[in-house]
């Protein structure tokens, strides 16, 4: 079992004859995704990597039965191919595209709330299930199929923290990447929610990181409704408040809100077993999973 | 990306909100003509962008021509919060009188819009929130249809603004609302909007851009361009790097906002000071790499990097040639650096090394803990 | 018993110090209605009949326990008035206003779409549950309590053929002027299915007219979903095609949908009897519960 | 209110849409300028608002100046429909080619504009419809938002337009889309958007603007006035009433939509012919009545008058002086009249009326009968 995808997702890519389309649905198709199609307006009747090109998605889930896409489109043109995928009707659509207006996700966001779609992102590595599928940019050779469910704004962070699970021998059920913008679809309380209806999630790791409060939301969320034990991480404790660091998301207000200490602190209050670095956070997972 | 209060007072201006008339102002003399023709008193104000500009004494009300020109003088060219003063703001002072707030940005947690109008401007409005959350009218703005007239009327009579402005204030809501909505702001504040006989004046402006709507705002993206003040900043931007300069002295590269803020958060808990934020970003190749390297090595109070890298898009082995690469550039490494490369291609990364000319870690936190120790701890 | 409006409402007035605003509340008033509030931008203070006036509908709402609204505000700022009806959570929403641009009602309905409310109208009368209140214009002395639900895109002729169903002793359970505009908040159906949950509605009378497809949608439900008997009449079966009469609803497209003998087959093949002149609707009545 | 092709086409051009080179003229001579001007061969084309022209004879295909001559002399001056042609556009002829479809509208069961476009232009898109639905793309569209990009791509994909035109047919959709909200259409249509060699072509143009919304489209009110064309209609637009001539010899009068029209049905259920709908409105007062009534006795064909009101807001008493005003305008009463009254006031309008001038029925069938009899029964 698994969260959001598995081996029988049936995966379109929007913007496939882009660079980093192309480059991804290559890996994709590697590591065992079911590219059945790709997307580009002008370009239908094209292939990239043996995967046929349709002008538009509700033409590519026709013909391929479609059921997830995966977004390369340019910040310029991501809102539209965004609003596409949810008129579709797809299960999941990963938005790895950087970069989008926070506006064009709020308007985005707007539309997800009246549909039954996932969506992950933007700005986010995307959704592995190890052994199985991805849908995303993830590194595949990182993960091992296995019991620990992984829920991460950040796409890095969740390697090296993968990393060092696989390397203790803990393996991965689902890990998502949500993304690192101010506004995005799944965030963690629904990944939360997924993960603790599936039964092989043994264990879930949760890493936050400074801005926002979806950190905060998240430890309500586990103290009311989570069984499944969590292990937390938040990165940017040392950032200075008012400053940008990388990404949209990871900046800090002037006052409490958003801080690390103050996610540190709800989670904790939620009973998460919060690691002061990549290690300890394995060394909690291993001590509830020994 | 926050604009300077000139700079969101001249949008202010298109977008028919009240402004005290003003001239900038690069010079002492500059000041001065600037204070004959607004006429006195004035405002001189400091155009950094940051908050607090008064409190850290870049804001000073005088009365004659000659105090214009000791706050002139005082002001311009003096430090505020690390950024260097080079213009002020010359304003017509405004009667003080009821001060209010508005503002318009994203809530965060429903992912919408969010107006906001308060009585209690003047004052932090993040304290007011916490102290008096009522005081504070907040409506939900639904991003397709924009803001309904109705939500600027009501904010301002649920929070009890006077009859006698309660248009004046609605109509300043909705023109700041439509502002941020058509210039991709991420926050807009008039704070405070001040009540005087003749209706209301925005007497600060809080105008930030989206960064990533800036392909779409160019003159807006003109504008930041134009005003990095700080060096390394600027350099840094140039290079295409989100980049942020702290006070340590552990110079800190790697890929992804969360691993580069892990990395400094593991710098701090090994008992070392970052110096820096730099994040090269996703399948970065070696030129960019050198670039980075450059960047931090021109800091001088840096006295050793980390350098770490998880491969994901990003190779190991473009990495370890970036590396070289960019210590050719020197016959003498200038400050010690520690390399980790974990993930694709980091097996063939670390071959490439050149283990004389840096440290080679496997680990994050050993990487971590060998860069405080060669920088000498603390600063 | 009765659907949408009853004793308890309590009625805010939208554009009360108008010339309309201000001659039905009084007619509410003397109804029996509960109206307790106006709204009026810029008037908040004020009163009219005794009824105090506030600046918005949530200052309305909240001091005066309001739950039905109507609105007699003109047609430039009618979709406004009805985002702030709707905004303030009403249980029903009456438009008397005509005129409003019918791309502006395309946007109320919109929003109304994901509320609990129930907008009836634009561009109708109202709704009056004889004895108990009216919330609209409707000429109060002409009902009469009783059995038989009324259901209206016209004013006049419902008044007509209640006319005629209260001099032949057949009273009203709710009589719904749904209005006669291209696009309305509640169509034929929804005021069918409140019917159906009413058990002192033994009949309804259903009265259509040229354009549109509501009275079709009408008959297929009534077909598939209603037990309650329903009579029926549909004006305009003399209308020339491409001409508008009277009000934006009534215009009667070149082909075959929308014509009145269109409407006429759909509710006959749907069990409804349909009376050629408003005396014979009666008579079916008289049929059915005499 | 329907605008004429030439208005709809100033708008399509506004808007972006490519249109074919044209010039209107109200002459014979101007029409040959015209041709002259934008180049044989041309269409001459009726300027009324009516469909169905080109099947009417509104519309010739010339090749030369004599016949540019010969074929605007026979459509000015010609009535089409009911409409009497006083201005003809003359347009460059576009090469004979594939014809599609593109419109907008209101899908009232969803209460949404619905954007189309087919591969099936030229002919009735209602036959189109019923016939072969699958030859139309519809796209529903979320008036919170607007058409999104997509949604234009997906109309033009989904019914197989030519990869050639399918971005230009898309843009021209778009426009349409944006044109149609922002002109507050209620149906906007080209038929048909010819292909040619360089790109797409609208030669026909319909752009209907929605009543209702007059009052924020001014120049679109002005165009309305100014392009009535039956002297009655334009008396009874210029009073401010709901009429449409018909036929018949019935004239009638009432107050509301559906009452008059069930008015008009009555008057065929017994035998005879109505000669108008008009619709007084509501609450309206003796002057308006008296205006009513003058308008339905200078309709020639009417023969008789039946006044139906029943009074909501009208009230009886009002009325009953409307009409004797309006009778005494006339020292012979021209026409025999039938009232009907009820509801409010409704008894002591019946007081009020003269019943040695007008017929008094409490019944409306009663009503309807009696003037249908004194129209001395179908035409």
């Amino acid at each position: 079992m698994s969260v959001l995808v598995d081996e029988n997702s049936r995966v379109v890519v929007q913007g496939i004859t882009g660079g980093e389309g192309r480059f991804h649905t290559e890996q994709m198709l590697e590591y065992g995704t079911d590219v059945v199609a790709g997307v580009v307006p002008g370009k239908g009747g094209q292939a990239v990597a043996g995967v046929p090109v349709y002008d538009t998605v509700s033409a590519a889930v026709r013909a391929e039965n479609a059921d997830t896409s995966v977004v390369f489109v340019p910040p310029g043109f991501a809102a539209d191919a965004l609003f596409e995928a949810l008129d579709a009707d797809l299960d999941v659509v990963v938005a790895i595209t950087e970069g989008v207006p926070t506006q064009d996700v709020s308007r985005v966001s707007r539309v997800l709330d009246e549909t039954d779609t996932h969506l992950v992102g933007p700005n986010g590595p995307g959704v592995i299930t190890p052994g199985e599928t991805k849908a995303g940019i993830l590194p595949g050779n990182v993960f091992e199929p296995g019991p620990v469910g992984l829920v991460s704004r950040s796409g890095t962070l969740t390697y090296q923290i993968v990393d060092s699970l696989t390397a203790r021998g803990f393996g991965q059920s689902t890990a998502v990447g949500i993304g690192g913008d101010p506004i995005v679809g799944t965030g963690f309380v629904e990944a939360l929610r997924l993960f603790e209806t599936d039964p092989d999630t043994e264990a879930v790791v949760l890493c936050g990181e400074i801005g926002g409060e979806d950190e905060e939301a998240a430890a309500s969320y586990i103290d009311e409704q989570v069984e499944t034990p969590v292990v937390g991480f938040v990165a940017g404790r040392t950032a200075p408040p008012g400053r940008r660091m990388g990404h949209a998301g990871a900046i800090v207000s002037g006052s409490g809100t958003g801080t690390a200490q103050n996610k540190i602190d709800a989670l904790e209050s939620a009973g998460v077993s919060v690691g002061k670095t990549p290690a300890e956070v394995v060394g909690h997972v291993a001590d509830l999973l020994g | 990306m926050k604009l300077q209060e000139f700079q969101a007072k001249e949008l202010f201006r298109e977008a028919g909100i009240p402004t005290p008339t003003s001239r900038l102002a690069r010079t002492v003399e500059e000041a001065v003509v600037a204070a004959e023709e607004v006429g006195c008193p004035v405002a001189v104000k400091a155009q950094v962008q940051v908050g607090g500009r008064g409190k850290a004494g870049g804001i000073e009300l005088v009365e004659s021509i000659d105090e214009v020109r000791a706050a002139a003088n005082r002001i311009l060219g003096m430090e505020l919060k690390g950024y260097h003063v080079d213009r002020v703001l010359v304003e017509a002072a405004v009667e003080p009188a009821n001060e209010l707030y508005v503002g318009v940005t994203i809530d965060r947690g429903v992912g919408r819009p969010v107006a906001m109008v308060s009585t209690r401007g003047g004052v932090d409005i993040e304290t007011v929130a916490a102290e008096d959350p009522d005081a504070i009218a907040r409506e939900q703005i639904d991003p397709a249809f924009g803001m309904f007239e109705f939500q600027a009327r009501k904010a301002v009579h649920e929070v009890g603004i006077d009859r006698s402005v309660a248009d004046d204030v609605a109509a300043v809501l909705t023109a700041l609302y439509d502002l941020w909505e058509e210039r991709d702001g991420s926050d807009a504040e008039i704070n405070p909007l001040l009540v005087t006989d003749d209706g209301v004046v925005a007497v600060d402006a809080v105008f930030n851009v989206d960064d990533s709507a800036l392909f779409r705002q160019p003159d807006l993206a003109a504008v930041a361009e134009a005003t990095a003040t700080d060096e390394l900043e600027q350099r840094a931007q140039d290079y295409g790097f989100d980049y942020v300069r702290l006070d340590g002295n552990v110079g800190i590269i790697g890929n992804g906002a969360g691993l580069v803020m892990t990395t400094l958060d593991l710098v701090e808990h090994y008992g070392g000071d970052p110096a820096n934020f730099l994040d090269i970003g996703g399948g970065a190749k070696a030129d960019r790499v050198a670039n980075a390297l450059d960047t931090v090595f021109a800091d001088g109070r840096v006295e050793a990097v980390v350098f770490n890298i998880f491969g994901g898009i990003t190779r190991g082995d473009e990495v370890a040639t970036g590396i070289n690469e960019a210590l050719d550039r020197f016959d003498e490494i200038p400050k010690p650096v520690v390399v980790r490369l974990a993930g694709t291609e980091a097996a063939r990364g670390m071959e490439i090394l050149d283990t004389d000319r840096v440290r080679v870690e496997s680990s994050l936190e050993d990487a971590v803990q060998a860069a405080v120790a060669a920088a000498g701890g603390r600063t």
